[in-house]
């Protein structure tokens, strides 16, 4: 198996899904140039600029004339550069493309993916490093995923082209410079299946994009004190791999999730509202959230270091709710 | 450039255009009715008075070619041949209408006439109306997308984000404002820092036209020339019609922000009086054919309105599995 | 105690604040005439169109001017017509008003309400229905109020309108034309503390916005049966009462979220995953969420009544987690 | 209308206009090694080259009038007063910044100078210095706002939303369009529909003018006359400075995407070195003084360095209590 980088590995995804099926096609801001992380750089030259679409800097139109284009039969994949702006689009995404699958009577059919790299650690500050998985688990309609490998990051990524509903793709800016094996040949995976990235029987941890890296670090550490995690990655959080969620803490009894979104209204939140539900007498102990901070992202790195979460806070997560149980 | 034509002389199309402006008008004097005896519930926007637009644009296209809508929208939908029947149950939340009842009034569409949706988002439909006629110049298959919004929408940041793609990109897409003078219960010069909407179009490099948004033929022809322009690949054009409301903004609007006098001068430009007028004065058509119509009309929206009182309420159960295609 | 209509209560308060205060001024898509729902109706004549503004259709400036003018000292009260549209200003409101306080280093003050009618029940379908409230809550800097009563609706938007952080104000359509006491005098109430809307031993039932009635309208149906239920009104969801909720748990050891807004990512996720965490051991049964269902709001009417939650959900729900822990 | 002044003529505000443009010029050469040297992390934008279009309009305004910026705000935020330790701080990531390390190159700003701040979001400034400047008139306070932002934010919905409501209200501002002819890697006729931006000012019955950005006193004419006829109530303007950034979009940006001959034209049009030459030849301004200021700036940088390398960094804990005012 190949070793690829997560951005080579994203674009391989989308060269091949380019040269397999005429209809999809790229928009988005300096997209030809390869964006601001070089992720797309050399498609122009191989499928041209009908196809590798540089845009203005609108976000509104990039979304809104994806979900057109979709409408009729392409299959866009759109850029938004900094996932930051994509708040700029969120009506598009969110009151057109979303819905009008459902509210056209089931006739509109949206296969859109926008893609959008997300993430801090890298000092850019409140507006280039938010992670805003969870807003966009908020209102029904949209797929959402999160791959923390570069493997993942091309099956899902030719997944989501090939689904036929609005997919919103994030990558994680951190995971761009990350290698990693990744299958040769038609390599897809399938959307709403988990990945346990590690085994383990003492607690669950359930960490997504960014946070898998350091759920691993995490669970290395801990094994020096004879505890065990099992690190389950949802790669989408929508749709969501609850029975594989379930069934880890059916085992563990004790649950920790992970995510570099910020803690209120996170995609923790949610699956520990469904593992509170649905798991309730497995639960040995509290569930608790490793997130970011209920603070804007600052530049300065002691700062930065102090919002985002890391592998030592989900240590002390994983201790905490195995101690409360005792 | 194909040629203007001055006026039109074709009886069948004349009749034909006649008839779909009436059914417009009965339709939404119905519909007005229906919501004032509470007989259906939600809201509505009537284009009672506009007919002329609608039915001007869907005349200059052609098989292929797309309508995208905003929230007063049934006079786009009927012009484009949306059966009214449907519409109509589509309001009364039924089974029957083309969104199954899930749209109402403002999110019902029907790809199979072209008619790419209604939406109630103020300005929403421009990006993805320009992104539909993206898809047509992709896909090479010569169709043309007409989008329409009101004078308000153009006041909207997906108007000139829109604009900007259509006319970088040279779509095939016509930019068509209703210019009412309204937005709900406000002035433009409240509004809108500029006299006239298609004054904007030198901001995007398109050609901008204002046309008497009344007078179907005035329409027609400038609609034509646009949609030419466009399928021959040399981009957008910004129409503005200058045209009326002649109903509240939607169902249970006083009208307290605008004068009986004004509305009586714009009842004198009646589009349906002016192109009546126009085809019998020029003797294109008869005073017998116009009648005949008006009958056939009245009783297609009696059966329309029939239709959607006795069709069935969609079931709720497993509603779920429509949200994923 | 003068009895009033909550629209008449959210317009007393503007009216006082605006008496109160000359920095206060309003904002909007056809304001001066009342706007959709006549909340406004009335105002431009005591205070002039200098101080009640209608605006263009332009959500993303009528937030951005709001947060520009109240960083000079204004204090502007904006309306966005349907909670729906403020996906089109979410930038302004998320990636600029919330944050520049702590991003430009404490010397910024932004004190903006944004007022917006949320909620279903009326056929309006797909895109003028929503409860967005959840969304708010995915990024921090925005403070949340959502009124149940008339009383609260004068006493929250007075606190807001005195706040010097965006405050989104949620008012729901539903309420508008109810009545309620509403105290004479400067009426204030404070935010991040809950209301007990009534009392009870066997569960607790936390309830937001509209909702508040249906659980009014489930203890009655449940004290019938002999179960009595609490039923707590969190009046803001930011800052949010977690102590009164805590409380209100340790009492009953069963807990029940009621919200208008879609299941998935909603509120009800947040308070349920704060409950797991702080309240562990509190609980005897499962928590459960009463929430929209995870599908666009139809205009039809027995399809809303499918997605949109009531009185019959929240028993239900009552039942079901008391009947899991004998 | 007040007369406008050909040149500028007295000694002691060209030598404070040119001690300023230096000031940017060295502040921003010393930042790109910084970056280059690995000594700063995060990202910046130069406005090398660009000078003359903060330090013209600065220079037109007054005490109690404002400038708001974008991404590309150093030399705006430098232009005002602003205080290079601090800002060099800042972009440590230091206590001492004026966004105390929390804001970084990118959201800086200081409202005793007038300065509302730099921002990240394209376009996402331009909404709320619209808002600002309404304070300003319905305090009576007989300010001015400043907007800049650059050709590409001229796409943005939140331009066109703005710019409509600044002229409707006749609000005092004027919106100072930086075109540098390229927004990232993106040159303008690749993302924009009309050629000049300034062109657009017509869409929102607005005057429009276009300057050549890298003359310090034709930007300072325009925006004098612009700001007057603000403070007047006669509305905003849009004046577009046509301009160059001579270095990178961001560190780390090999400008692939244009020639080095284009640089080299540009390059041939310094603002900078325009003014220095102008006022040498105008004799207003003496060898010796020109020496002298650059000397001083050189030293002043030098500080600023040394004092942002030897700042603290901010605490974190108790972060927190500064979310909410
Ligand atoms: C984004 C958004 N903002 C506001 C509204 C509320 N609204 C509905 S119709 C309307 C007026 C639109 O005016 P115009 O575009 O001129 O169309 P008209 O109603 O006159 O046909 C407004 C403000 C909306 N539906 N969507
Ligand atoms: C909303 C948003 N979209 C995209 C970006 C990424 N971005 C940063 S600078 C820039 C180019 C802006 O060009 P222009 O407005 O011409 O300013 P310049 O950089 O040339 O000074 C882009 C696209 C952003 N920061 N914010
Ligand atoms: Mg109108
Ligand atoms: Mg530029």
């Amino acid at each position: 198996m190949p070793e690829l980088f997560y951005s080579h590995a994203v674009r391989d995804a989308l060269r091949e899904e380019m040269a397999r099926d005429p209809r999809v096609f790229l928009m988005g801001e300096d997209i030809s140039y390869g964006s601001a992380f070089g992720v797309t750089k050399g498609l122009v030259e191989e499928f041209g600029t009908e196809r590798v679409r540089n845009t203005p800097v609108s976000e509104e139109v990039i979304v809104g004339a994806g979900i057109g284009a979709a409408l009729l039969g392409c299959r866009p994949v759109v850029e938004i550069m900094f996932m930051d702006f994509i708040l700029l689009a969120l009506d598009q995404l969110l009151n057109h493309g979303a819905k009008y699958h459902f509210m056209y009577g089931d006739q509109a059919r949206v296969p859109l993916v926008v893609r959008t790299p997300a993430g801090a650690r890298r000092g850019y500050g409140p507006t280039h490093s938010q992670s805003l998985d969870s807003i966009l688990l908020t209102l029904p309609g949209v797929k959402v995923a999160v791959p923390a490998t570069p493997a993942d990051a091309k099956g899902l990524l030719k997944t989501a082209i090939r689904d036929d509903n609005p997919v919103v793709f994030i990558e994680n800016k951190t995971l761009y410079g990350r290698r990693g094996d990744v299958p040769e040949g038609e390599h897809l995976v399938p959307f709403g299946r988990a990945r346990i990235a590690r085994e383990g029987s003492n607690a669950t941890v359930v960490a997504t994009g960014q946070m898998v890296e350091d759920a691993l670090a995490a669970a290395q550490a801990l094994a020096g004190d004879g505890i065990e995690i099992e690190v389950v990655d949802p790669r989408t959080l929508r749709p969501l791999d609850m029975p594989a969620i379930l069934e880890s803490v059916q085992k563990t009894a004790h649950l920790v999730i992970a995510e570099e979104g910020h803690r209120t209204g996170g995609v923790g939140a949610e699956i520990a509202a469904r593992v509170s539900e649905e798991a309730f007498y497995y639960l040995d102990g509290p569930i608790r959230r490793v997130a970011a901070r209920d603070i804007p992202i600052p530049c300065s790195e002691p700062l930065e270091r102090y919002v985002i979460p890391g592998a030592a806070d989900i240590i002390k997560a994983v201790k905490e709710t195995l101690n409360a149980s005792t | 450039m194909m040629p203007t034509t001055p006026t039109i002389r074709d009886p069948a199309l004349a009749a034909k255009l006649y008839r779909s402006m009436v059914l417009i008008r009965e339709f939404e004097q119905a519909l007005d009715q229906l919501f004032a005896s509470g007989a259906i519930r939600g809201t509505a926007h009537f284009c009672v008075g506009q007919e002329a637009t609608a039915v001007g644009v869907s005349a200059a296209l052609q098989a292929g070619d797309y309508v995208i809508s905003y929230h007063r929208g049934h006079g786009h939908f009927i012009a484009q041949g949306g059966d009214p029947a449907r519409i109509m149950a589509e309001l009364f939340g039924k089974a029957t209408g083309y969104s199954g009842g899930r749209g109402g009034s403002q999110h019902v569409s029907s790809f199979e006439h072209g008619f790419l949706g209604s939406n109630g988002i103020t300005g929403g439909g421009i990006p993805v109306g320009t992104g539909a006629a993206l898809a047509l110049k992709l896909q090479r298959r010569n169709g043309v997308v007409a989008v329409f919004f009101g004078d308000g929408a153009a006041n909207q940041g997906a108007f000139h984000e829109s604009l900007n793609l259509g006319s970088l990109w040279k779509l095939p897409v016509v930019y068509l404002c209703e210019n009412n003078l309204y937005s709900m219960f406000t002035h433009l010069r409240e509004s809108t820092s500029v006299g006239h909407i298609a004054d904007r179009a030198a901001a995007y490099g398109m050609p901008g036209q204002i046309v008497d948004g009344n007078d179907l033929v005035e329409v027609f022809n400038a609609a034509r020339q646009a949609v030419q322009r466009a399928r021959d690949g040399q981009g957008p054009s910004l129409i503005e019609c200058k045209t009326y409301r002649m109903l509240g903004h939607s169902k249970s609007d006083k009208r307290a922000y605008r004068t009986r006098e004004e509305e009586a001068s714009w009842q004198a430009h009646d589009p349906i009086t002016l192109f009546r007028k126009r085809m019998l004065d020029e003797r294109i058509l008869t005073p017998e054919s116009l009648t005949a119509i008006e009958g056939e009309v009245d009783r297609q929206v009696e059966q329309a309105v029939r239709f959607a009182r006795e069709s069935p309420f969609p079931p709720a159960r497993g509603l779920e599995e429509s949200v994923y295609a």
